[in-house]
């Protein structure tokens, strides 16, 4: 790309290492997050190709159960902390939330470049545990075994991921001032388009829950290294309180990933069915609804753990109110569509798969919040299928429907619209056939976390297991024709899709200060009609 | 804010101190305890709204203070909710 | 002395945002350090109801003496720091040098007095870590030593979060020493403040908890 | 480990439903069809939706478009669904927590069996005294209560011919209770995860008719029953010498103290249950009983969750008083 070519941008001009690693730009931090959170993916990726590949016979026969163990514990914790947690927020939300707010930048942009290079120390520190052997507690880390019993990495990786906490800690700060502070005028917050609110709340969810997990794993740390126990039995400490801990964390962490990926999708279907989305007002408090009342659910987790009898029973009924507001949000969705105008482009038919997908995760996630089914399906493949239903069913099909969605405005560019629509069709039909037989096998009774298994499972686990094949490809297709179109792609106009919100009144790519002239918001978002 | 009302606190801070000490000399019992936690209360409230200024500051601001100690309230409730119905074997 | 007009930073468009954003940022932070406190006390709350007997004894082989002192300490320099800021937003600078630099003395004073208590626990055999010896005369010695590492654990939490507010204060002496950019020393010097304040408030409850609610 | 390596799994297919052992199996599936009903239809619902307006009102077609819904209808519509929805997902909510109830809140039971998970195996003792390992032979038609508790880490004790699963946490009983009624091998799994070979700590349950339970007990039977285990044990580890003897070490007396409320040191009470007996084993300065010193050791890290299970079984067997008889005559049966 000769910078002459075409007006200046952001990407045009400072392109050595300096201007790329100690950016302040929101924009170029978003993408230095994109980058890394690709590779984790695919590392995560391909331990997951592994699990699969050594189900697909009954005995242990590729691996040890030492390594296996090692790789679903590395599977699960890249997945979860260094991919799905920052996915959307850090990569889309980085670029997109000071654009659609109208404003140049986010408010702490040192502290945002900050958040990247901890994200980035965070990973050494993971890579560190795989190198040294790699750890296998499970994404978990559950006490005892970790404290006490886990022979592996487990320090490493613990702080690992209480190093990586922070970065996330302070995108939440970011995002929480960001958007306070920095609309410009008449961006009113019930003119806010729903991927601000929707990133809004996971900010809130980010700055209240990360800092209980990184006080957990800290203890779990003390225990390894100097030996002050808090939860070793042997003292009269309690493994159920870690229980709490973690899960206080990692169950409104689910909201994390979920949340934003609901604000994509959000903008998605309105643009494509160029329709205002249904119930603007319904949505923004059924966003804030779950993210507050995704604090007082941890306990399901903890169904057959030997908690008390009577918290199950409140904690059952608190999942099942919170997955009220998920539901209008998905009627909504579907409603948005009524006497449209409907465009099937790439991030339409992703958005459409994720409904589907997202639907099913939800509906199983019931199952799972009434009491005697769980004790039947808890920690069986039944689990393990309704979290990929959600996590990547519905937040990475969610990241790369705004990926494709936005990428004419990321990179000026625009890609092969065929072989998008395939990919987004291949995604949803691997995706299909990896998961959709471990709901069978769960209530089946097939416990998760097994390097090896009764011979009679088989058949569903070769099935999951060809499904991946498939899945695979549709997360290749995507990163190579991308990357293609970055160079190869015909060049985007400022509003590809004729979409409404701020960010598009800017040229693709937008100018290092976003907006030639400062926008004014006069009008509720999504006019579309 | 002035500096006379902070040299006032300052002097309410030592005062809710000595007082915790002194209940010291109480029993022990649930009474004490009640005492000793609702004089912390009392003098981080004091802390906030005036070294922190928090009696100056916007509804959004106080908001923000206190949204912290609204999410860190579900911890403690449901966790002690959950450990004191647990099993029904400690009496009193 | 330069007090010209306030330039905000680049992506703000005028001051009172920029102000706005740094308090709301500020606050913002204090939440996540109070979650991460919180996680600690919600753990010490539930053993401090389960093991109610056993952890009110072990408290009182805490130093009460000391701990108040360094409680006291701490609401002091509370107050020196409150008086630094205004001094320092009166443009009064050898005032707040003066308040600032008895904030720093009280809180490494502090962290001394903090120390010691360590040391003298230590060379009571009180220190569980490591696999040290701990020797303990009373009821349930294992039961006690959850105790003490409760203590050690949040004690030294609270350290950790009292040096870097030193090293913060440090910074803020030579900064209004230099007394470059009087706007920016506001600024500077009220995010130091809430800092510390929120560690102070930290400091009572980790005092009471552990140190008052004794048999 | 070498004992764990011998996988025994129980010969049956794999089902979408795996066979009902229980009744109460039978009502968990029922509600697991009620949900599956219940998401069924919201599914073809909304698939339905999607496909109308998908093909209705894509692009190409021509025509007017037709006004939206009005904003006061839309609330409707939002409000109307959310109420709907959460009505059934109480009702779902009602169901569930009174079956959860059901397993692990009941306590009657006809006998009641030990559980030990340990990495990695399960061992089980029978209330006579039988042992077994990753296996668990239970008579059809008797209400089975399982107490479970692990040695190291958490495992799970997962039956799914039972619909039933309970984690084995250390230094914590917890309890489950069923009838099987449909005699057969069934499958028995580690559910919760625990360290390197815990896909291999499965076994399966085996569930016998009445007679041939008690033809199984009297093939397998070795040893004495956990109460004369117990009572060896409690000599042995030298309980005896404090609890029971003339010894100048003054230790409460413990024939009868199952289900009695102590008074404590520190002024509470205490219900003596299973729980409060491995307490005082393991944390002895836990629970002080009033009037006693705090002198008793902790025999934590000595002493395995079975035999403690024996002792506890022992204490239980005493009746209040039965100690004074033996002390005056000093008989030793």
């Amino acid at each position: 790309m000769s910078a002459s070519a075409e007006p200046a941008h952001y990407l045009t001009g400072g392109w050595s290492l300096r201007g790329w690693l100690l950016t302040l730009d929101h924009k170029r931090i978003a993408w230095l997050y994109a980058i890394s959170i690709t590779g984790f993916f695919f590392l995560g990726g391909i331990a997951a190709l592994l699990i699969r590949l050594e189900l697909l016979t009954p005995a242990g026969d590729l691996l040890s159960s030492e390594a296996y163990n090692r790789l679903f514990s590395l599977h699960g914790i890249v997945m979860v902390w260094f991919f799905l947690i920052p996915s959307i927020p850090a990569t889309l939300g980085n670029f997109l939330l000071p654009m659609m707010v109208g404003a140049r930048d986010m408010a702490f942009p040192r502290l945002n470049l900050l958040s990247w290079y901890i994200y980035t120390l965070g990973g050494l520190f993971t890579m560190v545990a795989v190198i040294a052997g790699g750890v296998d507690t499970g994404w978990t880390f559950y006490t005892p075994y970790s404290t006490l019993f886990a022979n592996s990495a487990v320090l490493a990786a613990a702080t690992g991921v209480f190093v990586v906490g922070f970065s996330s800690i302070l995108t939440g700060i970011n995002f929480i001032v960001t958007t306070h502070t920095m609309r410009v005028p008449g961006q009113t917050w019930l003119r806010l388009p729903l991927f601000v609110w929707a990133n809004y709340a996971t900010a809130l969810i980010m700055v209240l829950a990360t800092p209980v997990l990184s006080i957990t794993l800290l203890l779990i740390a003390l225990e390894r290294t100097l030996g002050i126990g808090i939860f070793d039995p042997a003292l009269g400490g309690d493994p159920l309180l870690f229980q709490h801990l973690f899960w206080f964390y990692s169950h409104p962490a689910v909201y994390i990933m979920i949340l934003p990926a609901m604000g994509v999708i959000s903008e998605i279907i309105a643009c494509f069915s160029r329709n205002p989305v249904f119930g603007y007002t319904g949505m923004v408090l059924s966003i804030m609804a779950i993210a507050l009342f995704g604090f007082l659910v941890w306990g399901h987790h903890m169904f057959v753990s030997g908690q008390s009898l009577y918290a199950g029973i409140l904690f059952s009924l608190f999942s099942f109110l919170v997955a009220v507001p998920s539901a209008i949000k998905t009627l909504n969705w579907t409603a948005t569509m009524f006497r449209g105008r409907i465009v099937y482009t790439a991030p339409m038919i992703y958005a459409l798969s994720f409904l589907g997908l997202f639907v099913i995760g939800g509906l199983t996630g019931v199952f799972l919040a009434s009491l005697a089914v769980d004790v039947h399906l808890h920690d069986t493949y039944f689990v393990t299928a309704h979290f990929h239903y959600i996590m990547v069913g519905g937040a990475v099909t969610a990241y790369l429907g705004g990926l494709h969605f936005w990428w004419p405005k990321l990179t000026g560019r625009l890609y092969p619209a065929l072989w998008s629509k395939v990919a987004a069709l291949a995604l949803f039909i691997g995706f299909n056939l990896t998961f959709y037989p471990q709901f069978l096998l769960g209530y089946g009774g097939m416990p998760r976390r097994y390097h090896e298994y009764p011979e009679a499972f088989e058949l569903l686990h070769v099935m999951s297991t060809l499904g991946t094949g498939v899945l695979a490809i549709g997360y290749l297709m995507p990163l190579v024709y991308l990357a293609w179109s970055l160079r190869y792609g015909e060049r985007a106009p400022a509003n590809p899709w004729h979409a409404k919100g701020l960010e598009w009144l800017a040229p693709s790519p937008p100018p290092v200060d976003n907006f030639v002239t400062t926008p004014t918001v006069t009008e509720a978002p999504y006019a579309y009609r | 804010m002035t500096m006379r009302a902070a040299v006032l606190v300052w002097v309410a801070l030592l005062a809710m101190l000595g007082a915790s000490l002194l209940a010291l000399q109480l029993e022990t019992g649930p009474l004490r305890y009640t005492l000793h936690l609702g004089a912390a209360a009392v003098m981080a409230a004091l802390v906030m709204t005036v070294f922190m200024r928090l009696k100056a500051a916007d509804g959004m601001m106080r908001l923000f203070a206190l949204g912290g100690l609204f999410w860190l309230s579900f911890l403690f409730l449901l966790t002690l909710l959950e450990l004191l119905s647990r099993t029904p074997q400690a009496g009193g | 002395m330069p007090t010209d007009e306030p330039v905000p930073a680049e992506q703000f468009d005028d001051m009172a945002q920029q102000r706005r954003s740094i308090h709301l940022g500020m606050w913002a932070f204090l939440a996540t350090e109070l979650l991460l406190f919180g996680g600690l006390f919600a753990g010490f709350t539930v053993y401090r109801v389960q093991h109610g007997a056993v952890f009110a004894e072990a408290a009182t082989h805490l130093d009460l003496t000391l701990g108040s002192i360094n409680t006291a300490l701490l609401l002091t320099s509370g107050l020196t720091l409150f008086a630094a800021e205004q001094a320092i937003t009166d443009r009064h600078r050898g005032t707040g040098l003066l308040f600032l630099l008895a904030t720093t003395l009280l809180g490494a004073v502090f962290l001394g007095i903090k120390g010691y208590e360590w040391y003298a626990e230590a060379s009571h055999n009180l220190v569980p870590v490591l696999g040290w010896p701990f020797h303990y005369e009373g009821q349930s010695p294992a039961i006690a030593e959850l105790f003490f590492n409760f203590y050690f654990i949040m004690t030294g939490l609270h350290a950790a979060h009292m040096l870097m507010g030193v090293i913060a204060l440090g910074a803020m002496v030579f900064l209004v020493g230099r007394w470059r950019d009087a706007h920016k020393l506001d600024r500077q010097i009220r995010m130091v403040g809430l800092y510390w304040a929120f560690v102070d408030v930290v400091w009572i409850f980790v005092f009471t908890s552990l140190y008052l609610l004794r048999a | 480990m070498t004992e764990a390596s011998a996988v025994n799994d129980p010969g049956i297919a794999f089902r979408t439903i795996p066979t009902a052992v229980s009744d109460y199996a039978g009502e968990v599936d029922k509600l697991y069809y009620a949900l599956l009903g219940l998401s069924g239809l919201l599914i073809v619902i909304l698939v339905a939706l999607v496909v109308i307006f998908g093909w209705r009102y894509r692009e190409d077609r021509s025509g007017e478009r037709l006004p939206l819904l009005g904003k006061r209808t839309g609330h409707y519509v939002e409000i109307g669904f959310a109420v709907l929805l959460a009505l059934l997902f109480l009702g779902i909510f009602a169901w569930g927590s009174q079956l959860y109830l059901a397993l692990y809140g009941e306590s009657r039971a006809d006998m009641t069996i030990n559980v030990v998970g340990k990495q990695w195996m399960w061992k089980i003792q029978h209330p006579d005294g039988t042992r077994e390992i990753n296996t668990l032979h239970v008579p059809a038609g008797e209400t089975i209560r399982l107490r479970i508790i692990s040695q190291d880490v958490i495992h799970s004790f997962s039956l799914p011919g039972l619909r039933l699963k309970r984690d084995a946490v250390p230094g914590q009983y917890t309890s489950a209770v069923f009838t099987p009624e449909k005699v057969g091998e069934y499958r028995l799994f580690c559910a919760e995860y625990c360290g390197t070979s815990h896909s291999r700590m499965r076994g399966k349950l085996v569930v016998l008719s009445s007679a041939d339970y008690q033809a199984w007990l009297t093939r397998n039977g070795q040893g004495p029953g956990p109460v004369a285990a117990g009572r060896q044990l409690f000599e042995s580890y030298g309980c005896s010498g404090c609890h029971q003897g003339k010894a100048s070490v003054r230790a409460p007396g413990l024939d009868g103290v199952y289900g009695r409320t102590v008074p404590l040191a520190d002024g509470r009470t205490v219900k003596a249950d299973e729980a409060y007996l491995r307490d005082s084993i393991m944390l002895p300065q836990k629970h002080v009983v009033a009037g006693y010193a705090p002198i008793m050791p902790s025999f934590s890290g000595q002493i395995g969750e079975g035999e403690i299970l024996q002792i506890v079984a022992y204490l239980k067997s005493l009746e209040p008083g039965e100690w004074q008889t033996d002390n005056s005559t000093g008989a030793r049966p």
